[in-house]
Formats: C-alpha cells, structure tokens, sequence
C-alpha cells in the first residue's frame, strides 16, 4: 500500500473490557482527560471470561482493522480466576490467527482499575500499530 | 508394562477371551464387510472371527470414537481401534461424553490408511496388512494412504488401556498401559512379562516422515488463502458431523443464536451498504477449528466427509497441533489430564499474548 | 562499631540536668536541625542530629571531646525549627559546659579556642561588669597561641587594621583603651561566685 | 502615642564600635518624644560567651530590676542583649524559685517581673507604629536597602517579636521610609558568623561575605541591620573579609536606626553616620 | 423522629445514605450549599462521589438541609430537639461528622507564598486542572513541571500540632501515583520521616520506589530555598553523611489535618467533649460514642483518618444511632413492581444527556441525534436533558407516557450510575434490563477532541441501540431475606458484629473455631489505653452470652455454603454439632495472627505479645532490644503502638531498664505519636536500620543509619515485632464465600485506585469483612468496623426481600450435552452436572435403551463473570444481559 493510501486510513478497532480493571481503567482516563484517538469503541463485558474468542473471530471477519482485549491482570481477577481460563482461551485463538498473519490484529492487554494512564496510552499505541497494518482484507467484503 | 507375545491367530481368542470372561458387556472392533472394513458392535463372542486381517487392515471408514459418542450406559464396552480413534475416545472420555469406568480402550498398531474408497478400489493390492515399505512401494503405483495419515506421528499404539503392538512377520504382543488394561490382561489369564514397548526409534522415524510430509504441504497463511481453499464448501457441516471430537447434540451453526433479526439485517445493510447472509464458510470453519483445538486428533475423518473433496487435512490437525503445542497437550494421551481450557497455571503463556 | 554496654547510659541524664538539655530525649531523629544549620556547610561534619544520637546512646567521651560542639553560631535555627522543641542551641550549650567541666578536670581535650575566649570574656565581666576589649584580647590571644609573643603577634595580625579603621571613625578611641567599669563591681563577683561555672 | 519613656539599655559597644548604632538610637528616640532613661550602671548582659543560663539570668536581673525600680519597660538597640534581656525576663518571671535564687546573690538583684525588655525595632514598629512614624518623618529615602535582621529578632520563639523565616518589621520601616527593599530573602536571618569571630575567623568572614554578597548582587545601596554584632561583622570587619577572601565589595552597612534617623530629618552627623566603617556618603545623597 | 447528622462530608453522606437505606428518617445538616466536604476537592474523588450524592437528593427518606448550621441541641437520647438555621428537628439520636481543617499556619521557610509552592490540597487542584488541559503546568510560569518535590509532615508530628496526620503519607503517595502514571517523565522525590502506610498503600509504596522510580527520601525538610528559577530544597544524605540538595521545580507540602473549626461550637452546643488535640473525646474500645448518650461521633472529628476509615466509621455510627431509633420510613426498592408487558414491537427511546456540559462541550449533541433518529426502530430521541434529574424525569416520561420498551441512556458510565438509572426504569414500570448505557462522558467526551468526540458518540449510541433490541426483560424474582446473620469469627471483632447486629434486632450465629471466644486479644494484657485486654473480652464474652439473640457455637466451622445475599444456608459442623443454618447477611471476622519471625532464637527472644503478658509480673532485665519490622508478612497497624507502649510500660515499671527500639518506621499514627514521644523522654533509644538486625551469641548488632556505625546490644531480652499472617482459615472461607484474598487477607468489593467506599463489603453481596481478617488492625478500628460490617449487614436484613441477581448464567438444557467444562471453568463453583434418566439415547450408529443425560445447572452461587457461557461451544450456557446476540449486535454495529 502507498504511502498516501495509509496515511488515510483511519482504522476501525473494537475491544473488549472487563468492567473492573480496564472499563474501570477507561473510565479513569476519562476522569484524567487523558486524550486517545477515537478508533476504538469498547465493549462491556463483566469479566475477560466472558470474552469467546467467536466474537474476536466476527469482528475480524466483519471488517476490524484490530480487536483488542482487556482484563484484569493475571491474579487480580474480580471473579477471583476468570482472567486465567480466559487467558488460555485468547492464547489459542491468537494461535489460530497466527496462522493467517491475523494474529497482529488482535492485541490483549491486562490494565487495572488504577492504570488510566496506561489504558490511554494503550489506545494510542494500538491505533497506531493497527494503522502500520493497513486495513483488514475483509474490510468491505460482503460476508 | 507388562504385556504378552502372541500371534495373529492368538487375537481372535483374546478377543473371545474378553467377551466370555466378562472383561467386557460388548465389543466396538472392526469387521470386514467384502473387500471393505467397518465396525460392529459384538454381544456375543461366537460373531468374533479371524479378527486380525479387519483390526489391522489400512482402511478408515469412520472414527470409532464417533461411534461411541454419547456412550454413558453402565454396560462396558471394550473399543477396538486405531490410535487416532482411541485418542479421540479419550477426549471424549474428558469431556464426560464417555465414561471411563464403561470402556476398555485398545489400541491396535496403524501403518497408515487408505480412505474407503482407494481401500476397496484398491483392495488386491494393498490386501489385509500393510507396513512401510508396503506403503511405500504402493504410492510408486499412485496409491497413497489418507493425507491425515501420512502427516501422523502417532501411528503406533501407545494410548488406551491395552495396546496391541505389530512384531515382525506374525509376531504381536499385547499389552497393558493401564491398571485397567493390566486387570483385563490378567483376567484372560494371559502370562504376563515386563515389556518395553517405547519404540523410540521407530516412532521418531514415523515422525521425521510425517513432519517432512506436513511441511510439503501447502499452507494457508493468509486469509485470502483460506477463503479460496474454503470456496468449494457449502456449509453442510459434514465434517463436523464426522468429527469425533465435535460433541454438542446442537450446534451452534444450527441455532439463531448469532442471527440478527428483525429491522437490524436492514440497519446493518444501510451501515455498510451489504452484509452477506449468515453464516459465512470462514466463520464457520475458523469457529470449529478454534471449538476443537485442543481436542482434535487428526484422524481426518472431516476431510473423508467432505463431499467437495476439499482437503480439510491441511485446515483442521495443522491448525490444531499448533494450538496444542502451546498448551503443551497431546489430545487423548492421558485420560487424567485436564482439558487445556479448564485448566491454567498462574505464570504462562505470556509468549502468545501480545 | 558501637558496643552500648561500654557506653554510659547516665549521659542522656546528666545532659538533661542541665538547664537547656531538658528536651534532649524528645528528639525523633527527624534531621530538621542538621538540614537548616548555616553551619553545615562549612563544618560538613558537624551534625547535631549525630550529636543528639551519640548523646542518647551515652556515647559520652566521643561527644565532650567532639570539636564540632563548638562551631554551633547558636543562631537559634534549629531551635526555632525543631519540630519536637529540643531546643538544640540551649541543648548544644549544656554539652559544651559538660565538656569544658570535664576539660578543665583534665579529662578530656577540647581541640577548640572557643572556650579559651568564652573564659576570657567572663573574666571581663567578672573584673568589670562589662565587656573590656582590650583585656579580653590580652587574655585570648596568648592563651590561645600557647604564649604571650605568639598571641600579641596573633593579635597584631588581627587588629592591625580593623583597629586603625575603628579608631579612624572614633569607634576605638583612647577611652577604649581603658575598660568601662560598673560601679558595682562586687555585685559581679558575687554573681560569678554563685552562678558562674565552678 | 502610647510610648513616651523607655528604660535605656545601650549594651557594651555603645561607646566604641557601636557608637553609632548608640547615638542614632537616642536621637531617633528624642525626636520622637520618647524619653530615654539610661539603665543606671548597668552591666553587660552576657553576650554569646557567656553559656550558662542562670549567670545570664543573674547578670540581666539586675539590669532589669534597676529599670524595674524606674517602673519603666527596658529597651535595646542590641539583638543579642535584647535576647539576654528578655530570656531572662522570661526566665524569672516564670520561675519564682530561680528569683529568689538570683535575690539571694545579692539584693540588687531584686526582680519582680514587672517590666518588659524590648528590641528598638519592635518599640518602632509595634508600640509607637507605622503611622505615627510616618506622620514624624521628613525625608523620603530613595534607597534600595537589603533588610538584615540576623538571629534573634525571629529567633528563638518565645523572645521572637517577627517572623523566624521571613520577617518584615524591618521591611515594612524601610518602605515607609520610601526605600525599596531588594530581593533578600534568603539572607534576612542567616546568621553573620559573628560568634565565631574570634574562634573561627574564617568561617565567620565566609558567612559574612554571603550576606554581603548576596546584597550587592541583588542592587542594594545598602544593608540596614539592628545589631552591633552584625554591624561588626558587616561593616566593621567588611574590609579584613575582602582581603581576607580576595574580594571587593563596598557595600554601606547602616543600622536601622540611622535611616530611621535619616527619615525623621535628623542629621546625618547626629546619626553617626561619618562613622560606619564603609562610607555612607552615596546613602546620604539619596536622601531628598 | 429520625436522625440528624450533622455533617455532609463523605461520612455524613456514607451514614446518611445507610441509615436511611434501611428505612431511617434522616435530616442531613451541612453548613456548605453543597454535599462533598473535603473530599470533593480531592482531584478524582469528586466522580466517585457524586452517584451518592445523586442517591441522597433523590431520597426520600433524607431530609436534605444545605447551608445550614446546627445552633442548638437539647433533650436526651430518644428524644433530642435541634435547631437547624432557624428550623427545629426532632431526632432520636445525633451524629457528628464535621470532617477536619487542613493545616494552614505553614511557617515561611516553606517558602510558602511562592506560586511554585503548594498545599496537597492546592495540588489536587493542580491535578484537577491538568486533567482538562492535559499537562501539569507550573503556576508561576506555566511552564510543564518536570520536577517535584514532596515534602511530607507539613503541620503535623511538630509542636503546632503533635500528632500524626495519618492520612498524608497515603494521600501524598496517590497524589504520586496520579503524576508518575500521567506523566511517567516528571522526576518525583518525597521527603518523608517514618512512612505509616498499611495494606495497599504499602504496596503502592513499593511499587513507587520500585516501578516508578520515586525517590523517597528520609529527611523531614524544614525549608524551601527559592534559587535561580528552581526551588531548592536540602536534605541529609545518611549515606554518605552530608546535606545534600534537589532542585524542583514544584514544591507539594503534604499538609496535616486539624480538627474541624466548627467543631469546637459543636461540642459546646451538644455538650460533646473533646480531647486535648481538639477532636471528639471517643475510647478505642468504643470509638464512635462520644460522653454524651444518643450523639455519636464518626470520621474525621475522632482523629485524623482516610477517608477508608472514615466511611467504616461513618456505617458503624449509623448502626449506633439506628439502634437508639425507630424505623419509620419505607425502604426503597421494596414496593411491589410492576413491570409492563413488552411485546415483539420494538420502541427504542434514547436519551443524551449533557451532563452540565460534561458531555455538551465536546459532543454535537443534536448532530447525534440526527443520526441516532435513522435507525429503524428508535422512536424517540431526547438530547435535551442536562442534568442528572431531567434526564430521570425524561425517561420516566418516556416510559410511561410513551410506550418505550427499550431505554438507550447517554451520559455517565455506568460502573457509578447504572444502579440509579435502572431504579428510575423499573419505577416507571420497565424491566431494568431493558436499559442500555452509553459512557458518553468518561469515555467519549472527556477522551476525544470535539469533531472526534461527535462522531465516537455517534457510533457508540448505534451499538448501543443495535444491542438494545435484543435486551430481554429479565425476570426478576424475590425471594425472602431470612433475618438472621452468621458472624464468623468469635474474637473482638466478631463479638462486636455480633452485638451490633443483635441490638438492631435480628438474630445471630456466631461461630468460632475455637474453644473459646476472644481471638487474637486473648494473648494480649493491656490494651494500649491501660484497659486490661481480659476486662474487655469479658464484657463483651458476658454480653454475647447473655443476648437471647446470639447462639454461640464453639470448636465449630461452617460448611456447604449456599445461597445469595438474603438468603443463605450453611452447615454448622463441629463439637457434637452438624445443623444447618440460614442466614440473610454473613460478617467475615476471622482476625489475622502473628508469626514469629525467623533468624532470632534463644530463650531470651520473645514476641511483643509475650512481653505484653509479660509486664503484668516481673520483668527481670536490664536491658532490652526490640526489634521490628523483621520477618514475613504484614505489620500490624498496631506493631509500633504495641512496641511503644509496652516500652513505657516496662520503663515504668523500671525506670533504669535500657531500652533499645531497633526500626524502619515508627507507625504510631494519629493521636498515638503521644506515645511515641513519651516512650522517647522515658529514655527508650529508638534506632533505625536499614537491614535487618543480627543477633548471635547474646548480641544483637544493628546498622545505625544515623551514625552510619554498628551498634551493638547485649540484650537480656530480644522483643520481636511479630509480622502478621492471615488466619488459616480465609483461604478456605474465601473460596467458599467466593471473596477474592490479597495476600491472604480478604478483599473489599470496591478497589478503586483512589478511595474505597465500602470498605466492609465484600464482591459476594451479603457478606461483610472487618478486622484484622481484612488488615490486622488496632482494637478502636476493630470495634469501628465490626460495627460497620454490622451496620451493612443490617440495611440488607432491614429487608423484605430481595431480587434474584439477573446477570447470571442460564443454561438451556435441550442444548446441553453435559460436557461439564462449564463446571470446570466455574471460577466459584456455582455449576453441576446432574443426571437424569433418559429411556431412549440414539448415538452414532447404535441404539441402547435407557441411559443417563448429564445436563448443567446453575445454582445459586452464580456470580455471573460468563466463563461457562464462553467456553460452551454449542451455546447451551449463556450469561443473562450478555448473550452472544447482544454481544454481536454491538460488534455489528461497532464497524
């Protein structure tokens, strides 16, 4: 892809929070005014065990330039151990994406209530990588 | 373990053995039909006849394992079959679909196997045994063994409770690998010695060739890629179907769960101009792959399914073994270890997290 | 290494005796003293938070004979400062009168001409009830140089100028030469006799 | 005005290096309206040398208790008597034991704790007042004047009558006067080094020369202070710290006093200003 | 009648909000125009804040009074007659909550004056702005700060106010925290004397140092010396023993706390004493009555505390006055509710609210709703609300005037408000679940420029409404609230619960493991305040004994814990006991205990507890080290206190004993500093160490790092600090009671970074936490918060009934195949398999007949995290409220 064409994309990324640690964390940077680009939009989810890895499977087909998934670091799970199983459950898919070079696509991160700075600065960081990759393949396939 | 040599005409009366001495309520073994091999389910042990030419034949029809599934009446079978097979009982066994206490699992010696159809087609060649060089010197003549097959590291028995292992010429021995495969051994009041059956050599033989085999493959590394290897499919799910280690009575892909309705198909089209129709190829197959990644065994039994001839082979087990790699799981190994995903350890796996 | 059972742990007391080294045990080691010192800076070694530490443990011998004890300007700062009201500069005072009682008993060795001149001056007063310059000075110097030509030179050296400059603006006129004397000179005495270091 | 007669204490310098410092006290206080009665044969106060505190009390009850008989509250141009004075004061009146103590010396000695010891600076600023004071004075200073208040007018708290860290009698006087006060805040209460004088020179002229320093780079005309002691140090010995450390300086160092007088139209002469050892002529001629 | 609290800082909104929760007249007195008190000038605090000070001005049972000022008590407890700013109010009982002044005569030498020069509470001003502009800007130039510095005991520890601040040690370390994670490159060094943290705080700490790079530095810092541009600012470096010095180019001075002004009128007015620091006279074994029978005391007007211990405080006095009370007030959320029958029509109304400009500043709010319009079958869009209360009035409008059956809000995020909306729903006769929440606020508006923000919105409310139409309206079933409270635990503080919750009049099971009540305060002689520690377990052994309400139960455990919050069943198992018990509201006080640190042995080495016992009889030594800070686990929050006061008490005893007290920091918080002080003028000799002491062959050699030297002791008797480790039996309760741990102590529901609100409550509704199974704490905090647990437990056994949790998993069971891997993934073990009898099962190729189906169920336990619906690979297993539909509806529309 040219140069001008990626300096046009805007990606579209959509994530998946805990609402303890990173929704907490969202909310935080919110509280902090801490400014991050506007791609991504959040979606609640009461725990990272929640997270099948399906819905990351829908969103890259549907189009998602990045998924991302956000818990409470290992250990600190509000449901006491939901972020363990879930973490196993993103290890495969991300194996699975591998496979495909998607794996780049989807980012998981584990951001505390506490770290609002690092939620923003996340989001920064992910928008532009995610803007590196250029624009998913399915990005206007009519699946 | 302990084991017993025996001779291929020993098998039929093993076999008998675990019927009349009540090892065993019933018998899941394979029997020939003609020139082509599937499996019965034997009560009485007078059915049982010059077994061995059907247990080693290098033929697949189906997966034991599929036939088993849902298997949780008390009576005890005893499963004849295959590594692959037994490996995928095994998983099922953990996911409760088989009980433990009602299977006697052994597992028979595979050199490989032809699809059904080439066996039959075939069957004068090939005949009732096949070892490598067998094998080797039939695909000069364009007749392979199952791709599932020729990328398998696990041909030789070495799961279940009994395992029944090929030796030169006529040579066999029996044996069990488990407490349980041990108890039925003795029951059949066969001597038992110390046997060593790792077979290092020979299995990692196996394994050069299968590995050298999977990386001639083509793979699919891309989505493009993928798309196009999927276009022939029509969703009818036959692979799924055929999946030994694909358990739930519904699918998903068969229930609305994930269907919009109403208004929203309209709201969704205006967003983007079109949607496509669910369920899409690609969803369905990244799903089942991400479903049974842990648990497959690559028999190749989706790939004999699939009435397109799409070569499921390259999709599923090689997709599979990556995702068991990291877990570091050998499906239908051990009949005690848990589920990859219904267990953790505090610290892992930070390498595939990013 | 600081073996506290060799120490004397009656120092902290005989400290507080002393009217000024009552609060020595309020200190909390906070530091706010030493900080704000103006003294520091050119005596880094001195440390009255050290000091009142060394004291408290009973480090008795290593305190009196400590030379720093007589650097303090008693300019009050840390006084004023001190959070826990030690009262550092009164508290710094009564080690030094402890220290020079036990100098002048000869045990120990004061490396210092602080008390040579605090003495000096007291005797001014004592003999006159005012400060008598020039007898402080023929007190001070040779005392402090060890001999009288040492000490007028020492003295030369350091009034030569300042004392032709004081003298040009009428501040050290001959009036100066003689000490200013107090009427009541016994009361002086008597003052010194009773309150005065015995 | 509420002052009218003051006990005087003029401290031991008041004939000699501080002559200055004496005389444009008792002009200052004359034009004023304020009666000065000397503390008759008082005696010296103690100074810094003199360590132990109950001599101190001892030597300043009878000061106290002369101006005592007098029925008149003590003052003193000297920071260091000021300090002696009223910590002493302080001390009798609290301990009634250490009174009869101090009595029994001598009957001389007799203090009731009826009087105050007060700092000139503080009579200034705090009795007689800032307005009464400017509606006396004649002369505007149009001087740039580094404050100087040195130990014990902050310090300790309980004979402090400003500010420990940043105290302001001083400045709001000299702004009164109309000088500006330089930026000198840092250097308003750090000690001058003067009791090391003659115990540790050196470390006395560096502290010096800090001060010093630090006024002459922040543009002052000159420094005003309200001790003999600092005077000594600033002024006295400012030509021996310039030799001594290589340094010029040439900085006037005038007591407060002596601009006050200024202020109040007195005469330079009658304020001993012919007698700082760093001429002051330059100040004068700032004084319209 | 009712309550009178007087006071609307976060105590008095905490208390008021309790009591009048469990159906308490309340008058809620606040002398500002608006609720908050100190705490909403903290920097983030104020967002938190807020939903409860929305909750209290739509209360009905608060009888709000702003701006004015209580001037007149009179009557007695039962019966107590205020005037309030001109209006009379008739209370049964009083609580003071009059908060604390910050300490403001600052001496000079802080160069306090200079812009550059702040208050912590100034800072938190600077933070609040920087949070709209996004950078720190030093106030003299407004140039961005890079350095800062901050200097810590500003007015506290010191002769104008001599004890401990306690709470500026953990302010100032989240003050910290807030700069090194917004500006991870502003240089940060704070100069501190003793760091009295606790818990999490300590970890913050920690991590400060370690992860962030803070330099903590030991020297209290008596000035701040403006120098070329920069402020510098001396310290003394031990190490190398010299004064060193920082510049920065921001000083924060961490100001103390001073009793409340108001406070003094306030004790004359109703004859409430106060101590000699000025604050509510209170006992530590009875910390929130006051000398004056019906009038109660909580937060900051007993001593300087965090706003944690403030709120504990603030519950257990609200239990205090309740009990003197009557309930006169229905509770809300108990009427009878109807919910509308919602048809297949979809009627989706949505409402943007500007949030007082909150969200209209930044979002083009009728851009979006222009767009929000276009989609089928939103019927009503309403971007006209500003404040929180239009915005409820609008959708009680909408709902009942309108017909919505689908209520999409745009506003605040719904971690704070989402309770208060969905109450405002349900009122209108909605099923709650059918609202779906937009964060506009938090994270659109205050995240995104304006054109960026417009647009994020815009998209945001598409997937909230795509998501909307596939909201169910989730049954909610009640179910009874069984009266009754288990206490689990039968030391101090469960006896206290226990008492508490009796005297509010239910009945209670208090279960001790046990053969005898009174824990961790068994092996303890005097209490720091001279009670004898014996005295005070009797009286409260004999009360629990005599109240006809509490069953004691010895040598017991509980077991087979079931049910929810209301309604919970357990097994008492023990001493010739096995019975089951229910139980509306559980209190966790299962204390802590000590360990004896390793590396000191001899006979001669004795634990702090020991030697406490000890000094009732003879102590036959001449001198003594004490040592603390050593070993594994958790200080004590009473570690130093006991040290120091056991020092004073052997020091009385003897006076010539030689007393050697070898630490890292002195924790003697709040008003103990007195005896800090006083152990130090007994002449106990106080030593700091950096690494931990030696003692070998009769001596113990330490590393002063005053006198950067060895010192050695030949002690007589070697006195450890005991570390504290959790009780052994938390692992077990926490996994049963489903409470996560931290580091073995159990875990509050809410871990916010900044403010813990609820700091009895527990993730697991109904079951409360205090003591020292929470942190190992003094007695007067044990009894403060037993009382608030007790305090919490009772607003949920106030209640009729209670709702069934609707975020839970459902399974369906014609799907399920019983794979059982949900029952695996269950973090809480709410899931089994059970066996059903089926007469025919056709699979693969054969046919048997009868057989066992194993299907899911899920019980009650269920916490509703979805780990079983994500793994369920058929879909059989779904998490109410969070379907795969709703899920990917919003994923549709995301893109």
């Amino acid at each position: 892809m040219g140069e001008e064409a990626k300096e046009e994309f805007e990606p579209k990324i959509v994530g998946f929070t805990c609402n303890w640690c990173t929704y907490a964390a969202a909310d935080l940077a919110g509280t902090s005014r801490k400014k991050y680009p506007p791609n991504s939009r959040i979606i609640r989810l009461m725990c990272s065990a929640r997270l099948d890895p399906m819905f990351v499977l829908k969103a890259l087909l549907n189009g998602a330039d990045g998924v991302f998934f956000s818990g409470c670091h290992p250990g600190e799970c509000h449901y006491i151990k939901g972020n363990f199983y879930a973490r196993r459950r993103i290890a495969a898919i991300r194996t699975i994406l591998k496979q495909f070079g998607l794996d780049d696509r989807f980012k998981s991160y584990w951001i505390s209530a506490s770290e609002g700075e690092k939620f923003a600065n996340t989001m920064k960081s992910l928008t532009e990588e995610v803007r590196e990759l250029g624009p998913n393949p399915m990005r206007g396939k009519i699946i | 373990m302990k084991g017993a040599e025996l001779k291929h005409g020993d098998l039929e009366g093993l076999l008998k053995g675990l019927l009349e001495k009540g090892v065993v309520d019933c018998l899941i073994l394979p029997h020939r039909t003609g020139k082509s091999v599937s499996y019965m389910l034997v009560k009485d042990a007078d059915k049982i006849e010059s077994s061995a030419s059907a247990l080693f034949a290098p033929s697949f029809s189906v997966n034991a394992a599929n036939l088993v599934k849902g298997w949780t009446i008390k009576e005890k079978v005893g499963i004849v079959a295959k590594s692959c097979e037994i490996r995928a009982a095994v998983e099922l066994i953990k996911l409760k679909q088989l009980d433990n206490e009602s299977v006697l699992l052994i597992t028979t010696d595979c050199s490989g196997a032809y699809t059904n159809q080439v066996y039959t087609e075939h069957y004068a060649e090939i005949g009732d045994l096949v070892d490598s060089a067998k094998i080797k010197e039939l695909e000069g003549k364009g007749i392979t063994i199952r791709e599932s097959c020729s990328i398998c590291e696990n041909r030789l028995a070495d799961v279940g409770d009994i395992i029944i292992a090929r030796g030169a010429g006529d040579d066999l021995v029996v044996a069990g690998l488990t407490e349980k495969g041990e108890g039925a051994l003795t029951a059949l009041e066969l001597s038992l010695e110390d046997k060593d059956l790792e077979r290092a050599a020979e299995k990692e033989k196996i394994a050069a060739e299968a590995k050298a085999k999977l990386a001639s493959l083509p793979e699919l590394n891309s989505l493009d890629a993928l798309e196009e290897f999927l276009q022939d499919c029509i969703v009818c799910k036959n692979c799924r179907d055929m999946c030994p280690v694909c358990y739930c009575k519904e699918c998903f892909f068969d229930q609305p769960l994930g269907d919009p309705i109403g208004g929203d198909l309209l709201n969704l089209a205006e967003l983007r101009g079109a949607i496509g129709l669910p369920t899409g190829q690609l969803f369905y197959h990244l799903t089942r792959v991400y479903h049974v990644s842990t648990t497959c065994v690559g028999c190749g039994a989706c790939e004999d399914a699939c009435p397109k001839d799409i070569p499921l082979t390259r999709f599923y087990p090689v997709i599979t073994q990556k995702v068991q790699e990291i877990f570091k799981y050998e499906p239908g190994k051990d009949v005690d270890e848990p589920l990859p995903f219904t267990a953790y350890e505090e610290e892992e796996l930070e390498e595939c997290l990013r | 290494m600081i073996k506290t059972w060799e120490l004397d742990p009656n120092f902290k007391e005989e400290i507080m005796k002393e009217r000024g080294g009552e609060h020595l045990t309020a200190c909390f080691q906070c530091s706010t003293c030493t900080i704000g010192c103006p003294i520091t800076e050119y005596v880094p070694s001195y440390n009255p938070r050290k000091i009142i530490q060394m004291s408290l443990l009973g480090m008795r011998k290593e305190v009196l004979s400590n030379p720093d004890l007589w650097v303090c300007l008693i300019c009050q700062t840390c006084t004023a400062r001190c959070p826990q009201d030690v009262r550092i500069s009164d508290l710094l005072s009564a080690i030094r009168r402890i220290a020079d009682k036990e100098a002048e008993a000869g045990n120990i060795k004061i490396d210092s001409s602080r008390p040579i001149f605090d003495k000096a001056f007291q005797h001014q007063l004592e003999k006159y009830g005012r400060l008598y310059d020039i007898g402080l000075a023929k007190e001070y110097y040779p005392k402090r140089e060890g001999s009288f030509f040492k000490g007028m030179m020492a003295m030369m050296n350091d009034y030569k100028d300042f004392g032709m400059r004081m003298f040009k603006k009428g501040k050290m006129g001959p009036k100066a030469m003689f000490p200013e004397k107090v009427k009541d000179r016994a009361v002086m005495k008597k003052i010194f006799e009773e309150m005065g270091e015995k | 005005m509420s002052v009218t007669k003051l006990a005087y204490y003029p401290g031991c310098p008041s004939d000699a290096t501080a002559i200055d410092q004496d005389m444009s006290t008792k002009a200052v206080f004359e034009k004023l309206g304020v009666e000065l009665v000397e503390v008759e044969d008082w005696n010296c106060c103690g100074a810094a040398e003199v360590e132990e505190p109950e001599l101190v009390y001892a030597l300043n009850a009878r000061n106290l208790a002369i101006a005592e008989k007098e029925g008149l509250d003590i003052v003193t141009p000297c920071s260091i008597c000021y300090y002696n004075l009223e910590r002493s004061n302080i001390a009798l009146k609290a301990d009634d034991k250490l009174r009869a103590k101090v009595k029994g010396i001598d009957s001389s000695l007799d203090y009731n704790g009826k009087i105050k010891a007060k700092h000139v600076l503080d009579v200034f600023v705090n009795d007689i007042g800032l307005e009464e004071l400017s509606s006396k004075m004649s002369k505007k200073l149009n001087l740039k004047v580094a404050p100087y208040y040195g130990c014990y007018i902050g310090r300790p708290p309980e004979t402090a009558f400003d500010d420990p860290d940043d105290p302001d009698s001083m400045d709001k006087l000299i702004e009164l006067m109309g000088g500006e006060i330089v930026p000198f805040s840092q250097m308003k209460t750090f000690c001058c080094g003067g009791p090391l004088m003659m115990t540790r020179s050196d470390i006395a002229f560096e502290m010096a020369r800090k001060i010093l320093d630090t006024a002459k780079s922040a543009g002052a005309d000159c420094i005003a202070l309200a001790c003999p002691l600092c005077g000594m140090m600033l002024d006295g010995k400012q030509a021996d710290i310039e030799k001594a450390l290589h340094v010029e300086i040439d900085m006037p160092v005038v007591y407060i006093t002596q601009l006050l007088g200024l202020a109040l139209g007195i005469d330079a002469k009658e304020l001993g200003l012919n007698k700082n050892a760093v001429d002051t002529k330059e100040i004068l001629g700032k004084v319209v | 009648m009712g309550i009178a609290i007087i006071g609307g800082g976060v105590a008095g909104i905490t208390a008021a909000l309790d009591l009048a929760n469990s159906g308490y007249k309340v008058y809620l007195v606040e002398k500002n125009a608006e609720l908050g008190g100190k705490m909403a000038e903290l920097a983030e605090c104020k967002v938190g804040l807020s939903p409860r000070v929305v909750e209290i001005e739509n209360h009905p049972n608060i009888d709000l009074m702003l701006s004015s000022e209580l001037e007149s008590l009179s009557g007695s407890a039962g019966n107590f007659t205020l005037k309030v700013s001109g209006t009379t109010v008739e209370a049964e009982s009083v609580i003071l909550a009059p908060g604390y002044d910050v300490f403001d005569n600052i001496a000079k030498s802080y160069g306090f004056g200079s812009p550059d020069v702040v208050t912590s509470l100034d800072f938190e001003g600077m933070l609040r702005a920087s949070t709209m502009s996004g950078e720190l800007l030093r106030p003299s130039d407004n140039k961005p700060v890079k350095k800062i510095g901050f200097i810590k005991c500003v007015g506290s520890r010191c002769q104008e106010n001599e004890i401990c601040s306690t709470a500026c040690c953990a302010y100032t370390a989240k003050e910290v925290w807030v700069v090194k994670e917004r500006y991870p490159d502003i240089d940060v060094s704070v100069f501190y004397m003793d760091i009295r943290v606790f818990g999490k705080d300590e970890e913050l700490v920690a991590e400060l140092k370690d992860k962030y790079g803070v330099k903590y530095i030991r020297s209290r810092v008596p000035e701040v010396i403006p120098e070329r541009g920069s402020l510098k600012v001396k310290y003394e470096d031990l190490k190398k023993g010299v004064i060193a010095n920082l510049d920065f180019d921001l000083i924060v001075l961490a100001v103390g706390l001073l009793p409340s002004k108001t406070l003094g009128r306030l004790s004359e007015i109703t004859g409430v004493k106060t101590d000699k620091y000025g604050y509510v006279e209170t006992s530590i074994t009875s910390p929130l009555e006051t000398n004056m029978p019906g009038v109660f005391a909580c937060g900051t007007a007993t001593a300087p505390m965090k706003v944690r211990e403030s709120v504990a405080q603030a519950s257990g006095a609200a239990l205090k006055a309740a009990i003197l009370s009557q309930r006169t007030e229905p509770i809300p959320g108990q009427e009878e509710r109807k919910y509308i029958e919602v048809g297949d029509e979809q009627k989706i109304g949505v409402f943007i609210c500007g949030c007082e400009g909150e969200v209209a500043d930044s979002v083009d709010i009728p851009a979006v709703v222009e767009q929000v319009k276009q989609l089928r079958d939103v019927v009503l869009v309403n971007g006209d609300t500003n404040t929180t209360k239009e915005v409820l009035e609008a959708i009680e409008g909408g709902i009942v005037d309108q017909g919505l059956n689908k209520i999409v809000f745009a506003g605040y995020t719904p971690r704070e408000y989402e309770n208060i909306f969905k109450d405002a729903v349900a009122k209108a006769g909605l099923n709650p679940y059918l609202l779906e929440f937009v964060n506009l606020r938090e994270q659109c508006a205050w995240v995104h420029d304006k054109a960026e923000a417009t647009v994020v919105a815009a998209g945001m409310l598409r997937m909230a409404v795509g998501r909307a139409r596939y909201l169910e309206a989730i049954p909610i079933e009640q179910y009874p609230v069984i009266p009754k409270a288990l206490v689990i635990g039968g030391g101090v503080s469960g006896m206290n619960a226990a008492l508490g919750i009796a005297d509010a009049g239910y009945d209670i099971c208090l279960v001790e493991k046990g053969p005898e009540l009174g824990g961790g305060l068994r092996e303890t002689g005097e209490l720091q305040s001279g009670e004898k520690a014996s005295d005070v377990l009797k009286e409260l052994a004999d009360k629990v004994a005599s109240n006809k309400r509490i069953t004691v139960y010895k040598n017991a455990k509980e077991e087979n814990v079931s049910g929810r919050a209301g309604s919970f069943k357990a097994n008492i198992v023990g001493d010739g006991v096995n019975e089951e018990i229910e139980f509306g509201a559980c209190v966790i006080a299962t204390g802590a205990k000590d360990v004896v640190p390793e590396g000191y042995s001899g006979k001669e080495v004795i634990t702090q507890a020991e030697f406490g016992k000890m000094l009732g009889g003879t102590v036959s030594a001449n001198t003594i080290a004490m040592i603390q800070d050593v070993g594994e686990g958790v200080a004590a929050k009473y570690s130093s206190i006991e040290l120091v006061a056991n020092a004073l008490k052997a020091k009385e005893k003897n006076p010539n004993l030689n007393i050697f007290v070898l630490y890292q920091d002195i924790k003697t918080y709040g008003k103990w500093e007195a005896l800090y002080k006083e152990a130090r003028e007994k002449g106990v000799i106080f030593l700091r160490y950096e690494n931990a002491p030696k003692y070998e062959g009769g001596i113990v050699t330490v590393f002063d790092v005053i006198l950067n030297d060895d010192v050695q002791i030949k002690p007589d008797l070697v006195v450890l600090s005991t570390p504290t480790v959790p009780a052994e039996d938390n692992e077990r309760l926490s996994k049963m009671f489903k409470i996560p741990l931290r580091n073995g102590f159990f875990m509050e529901a809410q871990e916010r970074p900044k403010m813990v609100l609820t700091p009895v409550d527990t993730v697991n509704e109904g079951v409360f936490i205090c003591g020292s199974a929470v942190y190992p704490a003094m007695i007067d905090e044990c009894m403060a918060m037993s009382t608030a647990a007790a305090s919490r437990a009772c607003v949920l056994l106030a209640k009729n009934f209670m709702e069934t949790p609707a975020v839970s998993s459902v399974v369906d069971e014609q799907i399920c195949v019983g794979c059982g891997v949900c029952v695996d993934v269950c973090p809480v073990e709410a899931i089994e398999l059970t066996e059903e009898l089926i007469p025919v099962v056709t699979f693969g190729v054969a046919t048997v007949i009868s057989g066992m189906k194993k299907v899911a169920k899920v019980g009650d336990g269920c916490i509703g995290c979805g780990s079983c619906a994500s793994y369920c690979p058929s879909g059989a297993m779904s998490l109410k409220h969070f379907r795969d539909r709703q899920l990917y509806a919003q994923l549709d529309y995301a893109l």
